[in-house]
């Protein structure tokens, strides 16, 4: 167990040198300054800076130096929050972005769970079509459309909750919300299809020939072995919604993590690129790791060599 | 993650009455990019900056004041001002000195800043020399006479200095408090110093920062506001969705919403100093047409493009310095005074087309026109391209939708037939729109030149009479326009929802946008 | 056939064996798979009702644009804005009114009616619509196709082969998630054209790792069954199993993450457009009329709702046909 | 009996698998047998014992660790590429589980053809389709069955394609990997009387995987005893029966539930006590000793050799030495 | 007579078929009853309605798809099938119990041992954990497993097949089980295994007294272990009888080639095994007359047209066969043909 874990641990490692690398060299093609408003500057000014921030070296030599800081830990400094580090902003926008995605991904499991359920429980009926629908409804709506409309109706006309701003608790729930509708989706479409495969194993009968209730059997043995497929696909999801959504966070202006990476690459802050990219991928090779153990952990028969 | 919400709590409560007390709640579209006024260079810093802040002029009502200067000398040649300094205070006590400026004023350039060129078109002295690094910084021309005394000297004399001399760029530093800071200077709201009406008394980052009262402002008396709450709010529905729910009492309102509520008490257009505007490619085999560019501005109908694509208050513009700018020192209008240039109508659109047409020899032209994917340049591209189409058979335009920074780069390498650009100006004077178009400037970026034009433009910056100067600034417009050089599209106007009792609020056309100084809640 | 009620005589208590071969008949006329899966189809209400909207839809997408006189780029800033109006649907809501129950058409003194109102620029929006849903639905299509190959490609050959090539091919995968599919999308349209080609391009580099990671886990469970283990003994090619033996028998998976990426397609491709990488206008997506109609959506909700009905009817019915084509795919599922 | 031509030596064949943490299962260690021309060798053993590992290392399913397998007197490993393809095509496998042997979205025809492609690819699709019908007609089904799919057939049916499957390469040697484990009994009797038939018409060579010895008794000449990854025991079947020597045998046979009421009320079982060992950590010595009822105190010490106590009786017992 | 505990009576079972085109029969008409103490082993080929028979007297069928059409389960004088789902689950697993065929799926995979052990416990008795932990632990001592204790916090695929089977056992055995049902306990098991499990259940009947039914096809099982046999043909029970009757006198022509295709360890190699032809019929599409007419030797016609009817052929040996009519002199009897049927009994003898 431990030199497996010492083994992966190598090999996110070399995973995360080759994603940081290869951004690195793609970034740099990427059109444009990182300087806002060039639109005002002169081509004598834009060489002066370019030499301050050291933009003018070769590429391979900023790659140098950049990797020398980040073995210090250090990610740079912002272009467009000038003067600020990366490591701050970082530190800074994660948590609302993962507070916001956490809580939406376990309500979303939650709902996604129970609509999964339904839909497994009552195959082909009609409540199995309604369940799907309103899963689907959740992937084919876009979330900026349910966002918005959840401001409008909850946050304006009934004055439930505050339409936007962060100021307390009562602001993450509708972001989140807005975000566990793509959970709800995928957790109800899957749960659905790996229930209606476990609902058939002998082990099911097995509960209930002991005289188990209903319930306990659905709880306690249906959905454990439904879990696999689930969290390989919740997996990244987790990590894709914990480190911010773009459109959420603007409608509900949450300062997470997503709208900051989408506008850094926009807008060429290549250090906010590099320490965003670092993040995200250290924390998706991480998930991937975590999955993986947690197959181990959801079904004992599954060692820890499995991967999937 | 919630560490600071406990103390926002009854603060939200008490923002729920708002313009109950001298509070003021306004959003804000970006976060503060920087608070270092060296940095500085776009319209939030800006904003925030000079309420926190004051230089030796502040931008009035409609022309600049003295701030920090309680007087300004200027020499009998015009080269050499003379400014004595009030007893202003900085937030942590110390007076606010000669020193301080000469210091902030070096400190651009040895910071590399952003807008150090505002120095050289200020006139100041060696501030060109020192930016392409043949003198150096100490050479500038500033100088701390005492404590209380700086002077400014000048390469040449200019009417402007005032004008400039608001810009955040020239705000004071304090040289001690700076280094203290090392690199977290002005980081945060607590490593920053103020001098002016208002101190930032929080800011949380990319979400809100505060503004209050600045009791040791030397003009404490006028202000009247309390306290500003500013929300980072990047979505207009969400703007609009807090203006509603009264969490805020400003907001601009997207052109969406223009129908919904331009009937409503608080709603209010305004006009804005930003300039759209199509960059032709002089170098295009029929784009370097004069007739064919005129032609192409002339065809299409601009009033029914702002009022019903775009229907924010934009208005129609039909020359290069835009409506409510500038006015003349005989108090005209500069729009007024040149009225509308190549305005005409579609059938005189398509002679002259039909004559740049014989003129370079083809039969039709293909253009491509290219549009960075900003709100609203999208729209004004389809409608244009359909105009265009429509009223010009013979031109077919292709529309290249690119991002914001892909169109600075294909502008500035002149890789473009046609673009939609904008322009915001600097300073409040014709020239930061006329200075664009010599040859050869930073802001031309397509190849167009004209000796006639350059002349005069060089001219009109040594020229001291005022009403001298005015006219020459409108003879250049005209010149830009005889040679059809942009074709100009609408000067962006502002739809505003403003709580009706909030008075003496200050727009500016340029620079910061608003000054809170004078403004206050009514009914208190 | 049955007989009639008869007496049990004793004549008929006389030995009387059936034709030997008729032991091994099996009744039924034989069925093949496709058939019985298509009748099996049919059968699943859920997924009948998907794929004939799914038909309705396209054929829409291919006539609604052609029901109209108008094109889908025809400006008219005279008529812009206008309220859906169907004569004799009116009860429906389409009457033309605003939201502030003015008549429009009669106010602007319209003689004409659109179905599903105008934009801005007085742009029939039912024919945008349907234009938009065939654009989107083929850059979905096409890429959800292209996803589908690259990634049964590549995720079968890592499950099969196993062992190190997996490992490597899995490292691979965790790379290109990694970096930032936004900076590769940018990079890739700058150097194609945009366009639709480049867009679907654009957005299967990345997008065929989900797939590619669902067909190695199914795999990874078949290729020890018993019938891949029989075609070795037959001296079957590995890339013969893979085809054959393998994927067919993923479907069910495979079909529902197809069902995932179609979606995410059509969102994807407005994302792109919204930051200037897409589809060129006056072209416009589903995606992109709905991201315009968002931005509307309190004074002039239609312009949302239209396009957001269809792509969710689209989303839906193609769904409960994935679930319907697992079901009838599903070999256990089978009598 | 007429003179016996070896058709497979197995030598000291050793199947390890590694089963990850540095672990190691040996599957089969160090077994060798004979398997004759035209004879049906039967192999027995508990689940788990290693008879599949055997099957599928012969056939080359899986290569061995260590020890050969020779084929017509030469060791596969020696063989050239021709060579092999031609081995692999003398050889075939029936499989232990007719419903996961065969593709349940493959025709019958796609499954049986299957292999003549990969054999004679000079065959033409009509010509693909006679053989087909003829092998479908003589494991006992017709013609119009071709174009059905598994799930259509029963077991028995299932595991009659399975043959033909494996006849249409038309091989000389059949691995039948408990081709009746999963049947029901009274289908049983019908594969193995198909199997028989087949075995006189074309001079087949079976190594007949089971755990049930009546069945294998019926069909086989010689019975191999595996337990826990060795062989135990070998001999003719009547002899094995008659006499059988290793206490794993005798505990085995008697274990056989016999039908008929009154036989088993007076019958004495060898209850043989606790499991299989774990193969990963196999008891020191005789791998039988844990649960033998005969174990010495030397049975823990050493291994006991496989040998020839008398005339093609091998055993591998303490008892015997 | 009437000190049976359970009595099935007329029960039919139907399936709606997937694909709506028919109904399944796949129970029809079955009766039988259970003495205290007793062993009844139902016999019949895969698919014959064993399981579904089970499964509906402890009502597990799934709801879905399944009927119980008509017919009683009488149990204690109540009918089983008039139970609501409520009384069902406290029937289930304390008072009847049931093992499952294959202990390789049986058992849930992501639960220990003990656990799923112990959920059938705590919800049948008041006990405090302690003492439910206790009694698990001795029940599997009682089944033969090593070290109990640690065991119960192993999970199944820790198990051997054989363990897991005797895990399923304790778990049907936990509450002292008035009936209890064994769905092919030790078909997926070795014979060394199989016969360890046998005589467990065999030692533990004798001490508790529970009443058996023992499915299975393997007719060397039931002859170890049965006192009656019932052997079922798609779906109906076509003969009854003891063991010695059903082995030694058989009545039905399956029954007769079920015992002819087994083969006998005392038996020369050279006898050909006398399989059944044919495979049984498609229960969506039964037949007229006699269900097994279609691979019956000695079919007559009167067995393609009606339905038999049950003759007595002793007080306890009931056959369903037209063969056992009086007016069927002329036909050949199977039985006769094969003489090797009462081989044992003339070995015996
Ligand atoms: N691919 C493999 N990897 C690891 N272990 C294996 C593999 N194949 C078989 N084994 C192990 O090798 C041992 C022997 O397995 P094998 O399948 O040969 O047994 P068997 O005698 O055929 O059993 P059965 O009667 O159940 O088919 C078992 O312990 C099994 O778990
Ligand atoms: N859930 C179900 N849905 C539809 N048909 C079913 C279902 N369960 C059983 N059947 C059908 O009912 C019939 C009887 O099945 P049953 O399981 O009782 O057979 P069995 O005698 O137990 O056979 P085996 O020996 O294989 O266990 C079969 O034809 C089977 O296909
Ligand atoms: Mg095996
Ligand atoms: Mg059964």
């Amino acid at each position: 167990m431990k030199g497996y874990v010492a083994e992966r641990l190598l090999y996110m490692l070399i995973t995360l040198f080759i994603i940081v690398s290869i951004t690195f060299f793609l970034m740099q093609l990427l059109p444009g300054t990182p300087f806002t408003n060039p639109e005002k500057l002169s081509p004598e000014q834009l060489e002066l800076m370019n030499e301050k921030y050291g933009l003018n070296e070769p590429v391979a030599m900023q790659y140098v130096k950049y990797l020398g800081s980040l073995i210090q830990g250090d990610l740079g400094i912002s272009y467009q929050y000038e003067g600020r580090s990366v490591n701050e902003i970082l530190i800074e926008r994660i948590g609302p972005s993962f507070l916001i995605g956490f809580q939406a991904l376990v309500f979303g499991a939650l709902v996604g769970l129970m609509l999964g359920i339904t839909s497994a429980l009552n195959h082909n009926s009609f409540l199995d079509y309604g369940s799907v629908t309103i899963a689907v409804l959740g992937m084919s709506i876009p979330s900026f459309v349910f966002a918005a409309l959840l401001q409008y109706f909850i946050g304006v006309k009934l004055g439930w909750l505050p339409v936007a701003l962060w100021e307390g608790y009562e602001n993450t729930i509708m972001p989140s919300l807005a975000l566990s509708v793509t959970v709800i989706a995928t957790v109800a479409r899957f749960i659905r299809t790996e229930m209606l495969e476990v609902l058939g194993q002998d082990y099911i009968v097995t509960a209930r020939a002991k005289g188990i209730s209903e319930k306990a059997v659905v709880f306690k043995h249906i959905i454990r072995n439904a879990m696999i497929p689930v969290v390989t696909m919740l997996g990244p999801l987790a990590v894709a919604i914990m480190t911010g959504t773009l459109v959420i966070e603007k409608i509900f202006t949450v300062p997470g993590l997503g709208e900051q990476f989408t506008k850094s690459i926009l807008v060429n802050d290549y250090s906010v690129i590099m320490g965003v990219t670092l993040m995200y991928s250290a924390l998706f090779i991480g998930i991937v790791f975590i999955v993986d153990i947690l197959y181990g952990i959801i079904d004992p028969r599954i060692s820890f060599k499995g991967g999937a | 993650n919630f560490d600071k919400s406990k103390e926002t709590d009854s603060k939200a409560s008490e923002s729920e009455t708002t313009a109950a007390g001298q509070v003021l709640n306004m959003v804000e579209a970006s976060e503060i990019p920087t608070m270092d006024s060296a940095h500085a260079h776009d319209n939030v810093s800006f904003t925030v900056l000079s309420n926190v802040n004051e230089g030796l002029y502040r931008l009035g009502e409609d022309k600049p004041e003295l701030a920090i200067a309680s007087d300004d000398q200027v020499s009998e040649d015009g080269l050499v001002h003379t400014f004595t300094l009030r007893d202003a205070k900085w937030s942590n006590g110390e007076p606010v000195t000669a020193d301080d400026f000469v210091y902030a004023w070096q400190r651009v350039f040895n910071e590399t800043g952003h807008y150090a060129s505002m120095f050289e078109t200020a006139n100041i002295l060696h501030a060109s020399e020192i930016l392409k690094g043949e003198k150096s910084v100490d050479e500038l021309g500033v100088k701390a006479l005492d404590e209380k005394t700086l002077e400014v000297t000048l390469t040449a004399p200019t009417a402007l200095l005032g004008q400039y001399l608001t810009f955040p760029t020239f705000l004071p530093q304090n040289q001690e408090f700076v280094e203290s800071q090392g690199n977290k200077y002005a980081l945060e709201a607590s490593e920053l110093l103020y001098n002016g009406p208002f101190v930032l008394s929080e800011w949380k980052h990319d979400e809100s920062w505060k503004y209050e009262k600045n009791p040791e402002y030397w003009d404490a008396v006028s202000v009247k506001l309390e306290e500003i709450n500013v929300f980072v709010v990047k979505e207009d529905a969400t703007q609009l969705n807090l203006y509603e729910t009264n969490k805020v009492d400003i907001i601009n309102l997207s052109s969406a919403s223009v129908d919904q509520y331009k009937d409503n008490g608080d709603f209010i257009a305004l006009a804005d100093s930003e300039i759209f505007f199509l960059r032709f490619n002089h170098n295009h085999e029929a784009l370097g047409n004069e007739n064919i560019r005129r032609a192409i501005d002339m065809s299409w109908d601009k009033k029914a493009h702002v009022d019903t694509i775009l229907n924010n208050g934009s208005s129609a513009l039909y020359g290069l310095v835009p409506k409510g700018f500038s006015v003349s020192p005989d108090g005209e209008d500069f729009r007024e005074l040149n009225g509308d240039l190549n305005a005409d109508t579609i059938e005189k659109a398509q002679e002259f087309f039909a004559k740049g047409l014989e003129e370079v020899g083809q039969d039709s032209v293909e253009i491509t026109l290219t549009v960075s994917a900003v709100e609203g340049n999208d729209k004004t591209a389809e409608y244009l391209k359909n105009q265009l189409e429509t009223n010009l058979p013979e031109l077919s335009v292709d529309i290249k939708l690119v991002p914001v920074e892909q169109r600075y780069e294909l502008e500035t390498a002149k890789e473009y037939d046609m673009v939609i650009s904008a322009w915001g100006p600097d300073y409040v004077d014709p020239m930061t729109y006329i200075g664009m178009w010599v040859t050869d400037g930073s802001a031309n970026r397509m190849d167009y030149s004209n000796p006639d034009y350059d002349a005069i433009v060089n001219k009109i910056n040594s020229e001291n009479d005022p009403s001298k100067r005015y006219q020459m600034l409108l003879d250049a417009e005209k010149i830009l326009f005889e040679d059809a050089a942009i074709a100009p599209l609408y000067q962006r106007g502002l739809a505003v929802l403003q709580r009706t009792n909030i008075k003496g609020l200050v727009r500016h056309p340029s620079g910061p946008d608003f000054s809170f100084k004078w403004a206050n809640v009514e009914g208190e | 056939m049955r007989p009639q009620k008869q007496e049990i005589t004793q004549d008929l208590f006389v030995h009387s064996p059936l034709e030997t071969s008729k032991g091994e008949e099996i009744s039924g006329t034989p069925v093949t798979f496709w058939s019985e899966a298509w009748r099996r189809l049919k059968k699943n209400r859920g997924a009948f009702i998907g794929l004939i909207t799914i038909i309705l839809f396209s054929v829409m997408a291919l006539l609604g644009p052609l029901l109209s006189e108008h094109s889908y780029l025809e400006q008219d800033l005279a008529r812009s804005n206008l309220p859906p109006k169907v004569e004799s649907l009116e009860w429906l809501g389409f009457d033309g009114k605003d939201v502030n129950g003015i008549d429009q058409y009669e106010a602007r003194g319209i003689t004409e009616s659109f179905w599903f109102g105008t934009d801005e620029f007085g742009r029939d929006l039912w024919t945008r619509v349907w234009t938009g849903t065939q654009i989107s639905l083929f850059i979905a299509i096409v890429a959800a196709l292209l996803d589908l190959i690259i990634g049964v490609v590549y995720g079968g050959i890592s499950a099969f082969y196993g062992g190190r090539l997996d490992n490597a091919m899995q490292r691979v995968i965790e790379v290109l998630i990694g970096i930032p599919n936004l900076i590769v999308i940018i990079l890739f349209i700058l150097i194609l054209e945009p366009g639709i080609t480049s867009i679907i391009l654009a957005m299967v580099i990345t997008g065929w790792v989900g797939m590619a990671r669902v067909v190695r886990g199914q795999i990874l469970q078949l290729k020890g069954q018993e019938y891949v283990l029989a075609a070795r003994t037959l001296a079957t090619s590995n890339a013969k199993i893979i085809w054959k033996h393998l994927v067919p028998n993923a479907m069910g998976s495979i079909i529902i993450t197809l069902m995932f990426t179609i979606p995410t397609a059509i969102f994807f491709e407005a994302f792109l457009s919204f930051i200037g990488l897409g589809l060129q206008p006056p072209f416009a997506s589903l995606g992109v009329l709905i991201e315009d109609g968002y931005k509307s959506m309190r004074f002039f909700s239609y312009k949302l709702i239209f396009p957001a009905i269809v792509i969710s009817a689209i989303m839906i019915s193609f769904n409960l046909l994935g679930d319907g084509l697992r079901d009838a795919l599903d070999p256990k599922m089978r009598k | 009996m007429k003179e016996k031509e070896k058709l497979i030596e197995v030598k000291n064949l050793k199947k390890y698998f590694s089963i990850g943490k540095g672990k190691v299962l040996k599957a089969v260690d160090d077994v060798s047998f004979d398997i004759y021309k035209g004879e049906t060798l039967g192999l027995v053993g508990e689940s788990g014992c290693g008879k599949s590992t055997i099957g599928r290392t012969i056939i080359q399913l899986y290569n061995a660790t260590s020890g050969q397998v020779n084929y017509d007197g030469k060791d596969s490993r020696e063989k050239s590429a021709v060579e092999l393809k031609k081995m692999k095509r003398n050889m075939q496998m029936i499989f232990q589980d007719p419903y996961s042997s065969l593709n349940p979205r493959m025709t019958v025809l796609e499954i049986i053809s299957e292999g003549i492609g990969n054999h004679e690819a000079h065959l033409n699709t009509k010509e693909k389709e006679a053989k087909v019908y003829h092998l479908l007609e003589s494991v006992g089904l017709n013609k119009s069955h071709a174009q059905r799919y598994p799930h259509e057939f029963s077991g028995g049916q299932r595991q009659r394609i399975g043959i033909a499957r494996a006849l249409a390469v038309e091989p000389e040697f059949i691995i039948a990997d408990e081709p009746i484990a999963a049947l029901d009994v009274s289908i049983q009797a019908q594969i193995v009387n198909l199997m028989q038939e087949l075995q006189q018409k074309k001079e087949l060579t079976y190594l007949f995987i089971a755990h049930d010895l009546s069945m294998v008794k019926h069909i086989s000449d010689r019975i191999a005893v595996m337990y826990l990854g060795a062989m135990v025991e070998l001999s003719d079947s009547e002899n094995l029966y008659d006499h059988p020597l290793h206490p794993y045998t005798q505990a085995l046979l008697s274990a056989i539930p016999i039908p008929d009421p009154k036989i088993e009320r007076t019958r004495e079982r060898i209850i043989l006590e606790g499991d299989l060992p774990n193969p990963v950590d196999p008891p020191s010595g005789c791998r039988f000793r844990t649960r033998c009822p005969k174990a010495m105190q030397m049975c823990s010490e050493s291994v006991p050799i496989w040998e020839e106590v008398s005339s093609n009786h091998f055993v591998a017992c303490h008892l015997y030495h | 007579m009437e000190d049976y505990i359970l009595k099935v009576d007329n029960l039919h079972v139907s399936f709606r078929s997937h694909d709506d085109i028919g109904e399944i029969k796949a129970v029809r008409g079955v009766s039988f009853e259970l003495k205290k103490g007793e062993t009844l082993a139902i016999v019949g080929e895969s698919g014959s309605g064993k399981s579904v028979t089970a499964k509906s007297l402890m009502r597990l069928l799934p709801k879905q798809n399944s009927m119980i059409k008509q017919g009683s389960v009488i149990y204690e004088k109540k009918d089983l099938l008039k139970y609501s789902n409520k009384e069902m689950q406290k029937i289930r697993g304390s008072e009847i119990s049931m093992i499952f065929q294959d202990p390789m799926t049986s058992l849930n995979p992501t639960m220990t041992i003990g656990k799923q052990i112990i959920e059938g416990l705590r919800k049948h008795q008041v006990m405090e954990k302690k003492e439910v932990i206790k009694r698990a632990t001795e029940l599997l001592e009682l089944v033969g497993i090593p070290s109990p204790k640690e065991r119960m916090k192993n999970f199944p695929h820790q198990f051997s097949g054989g363990m897991r089977q005797r895990v399923v056992i304790a778990m049907a055995l936990a509450s002292n089980p008035t009936v209890l049902l064994a769905d092919e306990p030790t078909t997926a098991l070795d014979v060394t295994i199989q016969a360890q499990i046998l005589e467990l259940m065999k030692n533990l009947q004798k001490k508790t007294g529970t009443a058996i039914i023992i499915i299975t096809h393997d007719l060397g099982v039931v002859a170890s272990m049965a006192q009656r046999v019932a052997v079922m043909y798609a779906g109906e029970i076509v003969e009854t009888g003891t063991v010695d009757e059903i082995f030694y006198e058989p009545k039905h022509p399956y029954t007769i080639g079920l015992l002819l295709s087994m083969p006998k360890l005392h038996s020369s190699r050279s006898l050909k095994l006398i399989p059944i032809p044919g495979t049984p019929p498609d229960l969506g599409q039964l037949p007229e007359g006699c269900a097994f007419a279609a691979r019956c030797p000695s079919v007559m016609k009167v067995c393609h047209t009606f339905p038999p009817t049950m003759t007595e052929v002793s007080e306890t040996h009931v056959v369903s066969c037209w063969l056992e009519d009086k007016r069927a002199t002329r036909v050949e009897r199977l039985s006769e043909l094969g003489g090797s049927v009462n081989e044992g009994k003339r070995k015996v003898n």
